[in-house]
């Protein structure tokens, strides 16, 4: 076990923005955090970086309990890519050969790192290496911020947004790199990101946020309230187009549901069912993953139901975008969150 | 109290630094109701204040730029009020063995022993009288000597640089009794040479010439200098003391008026 | 008014003939002024620094109390470090009243405030994420300090100048404790003070102009330096 | 008309990074500015907004030149959230309110109007409103930024890669403010985004920027080199699997080709065609747009290209994602850019 | 050294037994800095920003001038504006030699290379993208220096207690304009310097300790609203 959270909590002024009783992390792994904004990924991941202290509960590093004035030597092999990711005021090729020259490399070997990283994030050496840090478009020095980490081949990268303000191929580039550092250098390496179709096909695992606390379910099909109280004990949403939606249990302080991908059902009739909730929506998208699974958006109302399916299903349902579906799920699959 | 009458006055430090003037200005306004203010500086700014009409009256001592003064049409009413004198002062171990001796032996035997001897060296009165000693000793000032420290300042500070570095100087007599009071009577420098008759200190006040200077307030100014000749201000100059020593010396009747 | 102008053409009448006086106050002046912001910036940046980058309880009232110090009046230095150097006092024996090194140790003093107060702020208004930056970049201990005052070198530059200006214009501390002692310890502020107390304001004012003209060249050096920032 | 650009270039030390011979924009619309990193999309809102003048050429404003003196004037109507936004070091509130005192809005009608800004980037007034500048989140920041844009109901909106940071939950109500801007206060905006998907959404009409040029391609399909000739006088390039693309005509300094998605078909079986390129490949993406379009991305070898069909053209293959097919276009359907 | 201690002691005695001699020289201290660090920043300030904020051929040389000004020294300003106002120059008939309004004019001619020079390094130190937040938000002329001026806030705050600092301890200036007349003219410092010449050590720290405690209030009031920024 590479990491070890114990009973952590982070407060801001008296508002507590990460809870989390127990999390660990194994090495070699890719894992995602998700979550909607303000859900506490910055906060977790610059934990993790030694870059801040939880306010209380103990971190474990390599299995021994982290010390304050242990930071600045697990900070040598633990490296972020910060949200607000900015270069030292100085060229981009210093920028990426700075971590490196603190570890004291000779310039030779170092010359090469750089090249070699600059070529990982997709910027010609050539072109880039001796642009001062203002000549750069955003996604040029987004990149140039994330070789300036891979260069350093650390035992754990934590990359905060890393694809933001970054292009297609860029994104497939990065791609690439965090899968080599993971495969070449045996790094493990945690992704926060918005870009959940980017983030999956990198993932091994993934971690979900809400509200500061990590949930078991994936990011999916979060529904926030206002929820009504019905005499039959369910709880009721009122969606844009009249459909409602019907869950049962009790709600918790923050009123948000979620349900799993994989408690929904998809069918072409919604006649005949057990279910308590059968919703009339139309496919928007469908996406391969490995292991022939197809994950597919329907939009219902306002909001955006995802189901997983396999391939054959797929076929058997003769799905396709733009189709009439009906989403299907019991109102027991609902978890307050 | 825009009616009230005041008369700017520029002086050296020595007059003020003593006290003299905390001490006569209570007494000039009980007598006149004009209320004296100064500034104190070097003799020859305070002459250039008076060049340029930004003070009514000076009270100084350097009776050769004074004259020059008067002479440029600058001043009037030329009125020698009061006199101290120079004494040569060093450490109590006396290392050039000037003890007694007169002013220009003891510079000679400072010169040849390579004593340290600190100078103010500003042109002022008192530097004045020391480069007329020089000469009147035959030798040339030591301009660039090791011994001979030139501080360009004020005669107290001249006074404490002298004591740092064990060294003689030239200085008047109302300026080390002050310097003496600090000590509370213990100086680290004593007097080795006095009473040379030509190293007498005298001060005069002088007007702003109204005719340069309208805005001048003359008629005060040549009340302060009737004021200043005056028994009853030349009594109180006799019986100003520091550590029950006499400072300065009246002597406006016995000097000539130079106008 | 005449003697503005009357300054100006004496300066360079004094600098062109080379005037041996001058010549002395204007080396004085350069050897004390670079010797005391050499020790100003030596102590204060990195006092400074941890000023400003770390945060202790009481911070806010050393950094009151060091603000309050840039009020610090060179008669209040003089007379303290006098009481320390003078023949009396506890370094006497090492003979600094009245010489250049003495005049420096005033002027370090004096200058410190600025230094430290000038670039403790500048570090407190380099964006938090300079320094994540370079700690994620594994920056530690005193190269992590050396790069966030590179990061903030146009904020220690003004520092730097601004206690240089001060330091070579000050003339109460090296009166004080240099004596003002011809041929030694003259610098050209307190020549300029002589001077103008003997009435002599034309010569005040050419010196006056010849140290303008060193303050520029010193800081027309540094502004290039700067300038090679460009356009960012 | 609303804006004219005319023989526009913008060099920065003499690297030329804006080229246009031509541009109009008109009022009204909501465009989409796309393009890989470094393309010039920003140096071109930049100077739409009248933040920056071009090095040389012309740009017209509701038909008139625009003078360097005017856009001080013109800036009230035109208002753009950086690509690097930032807030200024007060409240939420005073961020926002901050354009409307400009303008002189008495004190109620402006606190309604922020909270309402707030609201549409799905922040909750009561939560954030008093919120210090940096008591924020990535995400959370980034919609004050775009809310203190929002509500000053600008006639000329320019966003700089609005979601950013931002969750798919919000990501949509942005969505919604965009349109509702659109059409409640006829505001012509220019988005600029590398989320597509988010981007097709909203966007009426799509400019494609490449190497600091407008081409007239989508932004899809664009292949970059290296190409080698062959004697037919072909040029061949060949992908990671082993397969090739034929390209004709004459390469252009770039050495990068698009292909319009619309020249690409689709089809099950690759055996018989006249066309050139017959690539074997796997469908990983589809995507429903409003009348009944349905793109296609089809992953090959280690390229993924781009395919718009019918609903019922899918229908008709029994498309799903996951399923193996054949993309085939002509040699001359590339354009060198 | 004894009368570093002795001076801390005469302080308390002054400032507790109502000295009207030193509760004279506070006010008139008090009076001189108000008036100076107030012209100084109506005049600085906007200099500053302007100097900082836009781009003109020349700029470099005028910020090399202005740093060069940094080491104006006080004679020189004191010469300076004694020409102007010294009964036969040209404002002669104002009447200010000798006055603390006079005096206030040679410590703003002092100061303002400092609020100028610092102001100016401030915002050029902001961020870009603070000025093109401001620029894209619609703010234009006046409003757009205020709220530069205002987002590099601790910068010009900074510059504001630096220039303080200088002038409330300034004593050559207020000596040569003011002439240190008792009861009109004297502030501490020119009382420091004069108690000091006359070799009253003590009283000379005491004055200074009055003066640095002056200092330490303004600057605590200063350091409080800065702290109101918290966390940041
Ligand atoms: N410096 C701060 N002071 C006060 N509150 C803060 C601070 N930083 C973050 N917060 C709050 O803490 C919570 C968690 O913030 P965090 O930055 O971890 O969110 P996040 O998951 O990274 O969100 P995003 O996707 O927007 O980046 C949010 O509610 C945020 O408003
Ligand atoms: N200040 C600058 N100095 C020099 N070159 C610059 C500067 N700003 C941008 N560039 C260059 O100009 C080109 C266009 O930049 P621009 O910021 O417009 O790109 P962009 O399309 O917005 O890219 P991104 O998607 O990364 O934001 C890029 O090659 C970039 O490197
Ligand atoms: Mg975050
Ligand atoms: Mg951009």
């Amino acid at each position: 076990m590479l990491y070890e959270l114990k009973n952590i909590k982070r407060y801001y002024n008296g508002r507590c923005a990460l809870s989390i009783n127990h999390l660990a992390i194994e090495g070699g792994q890719i894992y995602a955090l998700v979550g909607p904004n303000g859900s506490g990924k910055t906060t977790l991941l610059r934990i993790l970086a030694f870059l801040d202290e939880p306010t209380m509960g103990e971190v474990f590093y390599n299995g021994s309990l982290v010390a304050p004035k242990m930071m600045p030597f697990l900070r040598r092999e633990v490296t972020m890519l910060l949200q607000d990711s900015r270069l030292l005021t100085r060229k981009v090729k210093d920028n990426v050969a700075y971590g490196l020259k603190l570890r004291g490399m000779d310039p030779l070997s170092m010359k090469h790192r750089v090249n070699e990283a600059l070529e990982m994030v997709g910027l010609s050496p050539k072109e880039f290496a001796n642009r001062k840090w203002y000549e750069l478009s955003g996604g040029e020095a987004q990149r140039v911020a994330l070789a300036s980490r891979l260069v350093l081949r650390p035992k754990v990268l934590l990359l905060d947004e890393p694809t933001a303000n970054v292009d297609a191929v860029s994104e497939s580039l990065i791609n690439d790199a965090v899968v080599r550092a993971k495969e070449e250098w045996k790094t493990t390496i945690i992704v926060v990101s918005h870009n959940l179709l980017w983030l999956y096909s990198v993932a091994d695992e993934v971690l979900t946020l809400w509200g500061g606390r990590i949930i078991q379910q994936g990011p999916e099909n979060i529904i926030p309230g206002p929820w009504k109280k019905l005499e039959t004990g369910l709880y009721c949403k009122t969606l844009r187009d009249g459909q409602k939606i019907f869950v049962s249990g009790e709600p918790s302080e923050s009123k948000v549901i979620s349900i799993s991908p994989s408690e929904i059902l998809l069918a072409s009739h919604g006649e005949k069912s057990s279910a308590r909730n059968v919703l009339r929506g139309f496919v928007t998208q469908m996406t391969y993953h490995n292991g022939d699974q197809v994950r597919v958006h329907v939009s219902v109302g306002d909001i955006t139901l995802v189901a997983f399916l396999t391939k054959d299903a797929v076929m058997d349902l003769n799905l396709h975008p733009g189709m009439d579906i009906y989403v299907i799920f019991k109102a027991s699959a609902a978890k307050w969150l | 109290c825009a009616d009230e009458k005041v008369l700017l006055m520029a002086t050296t430090t020595s007059t003020d630094d003593t006290g003299l003037l905390d001490y006569l200005a209570p007494l000039f306004k009980e007598d006149t109701g004009i209320t004296l203010q100064w500034t104190a500086t070097g003799t020859g700014k305070a002459l250039k204040l008076g060049e340029n009409c930004d003070v009514d009256v000076l009270l100084v001592h350097d009776p050769d730029s004074e004259k020059k003064f008067v002479e440029a049409g600058y001043g009037v009413d030329r009125t020698q009020v009061m006199y101290n004198d120079f004494i040569i002062i060093g450490p109590a171990d006396d290392p050039a063995g000037i003890k007694g001796l007169t002013s220009t032996e003891a510079f000679k035997k400072i010169a040849e022993k390579k004593a340290i001897f600190v100078s103010r060296a500003d042109e002022s009165g008192t530097h004045m009288k020391e480069k007329f000693v020089w000469q009147q000793a035959g030798l040339d000032v030591p301009d660039k000597e090791e011994w001979y420290v030139q501080t360009g300042q004020g005669m107290l500070i001249t006074i404490n640089v002298a004591a740092e570095k064990k060294g003689y100087t030239l200085t008047d007599r109302g300026t080390y009794i002050k310097y003496e009071a600090n000590y509370e009577g213990k100086p680290p420098l004593v007097i080795l040479s006095e009473g040379d008759p030509y190293l007498l200190n005298q001060y005069s006040v002088i007007a702003v010439n109204p005719e340069r200077c309208p805005k001048a307030k003359y008629d005060l100014a040549k009340k302060f200098i009737e004021w200043m000749a005056s028994p009853r201000a030349q009594q109180a100059i006799e019986d100003f003391r520091l550590m029950g020593k006499q400072l300065f010396f009246p002597n406006a009747d016995v000097a000539s008026q130079s106008k | 008014m005449d003697y503005i102008l009357a300054g100006i053409q004496e300066a360079f009448v004094l600098l062109l003939s080379g005037d041996e006086e001058v010549y002395t106050a204007v080396f004085a002046t350069l050897k004390v002024s670079s010797m005391s912001i050499f020790f100003t910036l030596v102590i204060g940046l990195p006092t400074g620094f941890l000023l400003g980058y770390t945060n202790f309880p009481g911070k806010n009232f050393v950094r009151s109390v060091v603000d309050a110090l840039l009020a610090l009046p060179t008669v209040v230095v003089g007379l303290w470090v006098y009481a320390f150097i003078s023949s009396r006092g506890p370094l006497g024996n090492l003979n600094l009243l009245f010489t250049l090194p003495g005049v420096a140790i005033g002027e370090v003093v004096l200058a410190l405030p600025i230094v430290i107060a000038l670039s403790a702020q500048a570090i407190e208004e380099l964006d938090l994420s300079v320094k994540d930056t370079l700690l994620t970049l594994g920056a530690a201990g005193r190269k992590l300090a050396l790069d966030i005052l590179w990061e903030g070198r146009y904020g220690m530059l003004m520092a730097a100048v601004t206690a240089y200006g001060r330091i070579i214009s000050e003339v109460g501390v090296a009166t004080m404790l240099g004596g003002n002692i011809k041929w030694r310890t003259r610098t050209i502020t307190t020549a300029m003070a002589f001077e103008t107390n003997k009435g002599q304001f034309a010569m005040g004012m050419a010196l006056g102009f010849i140290l303008l003209l060193i303050a520029f060249i010193v800081n027309g050096t540094l502004s290039f330096a700067k300038r090679m920032r460009q356009s960012r």
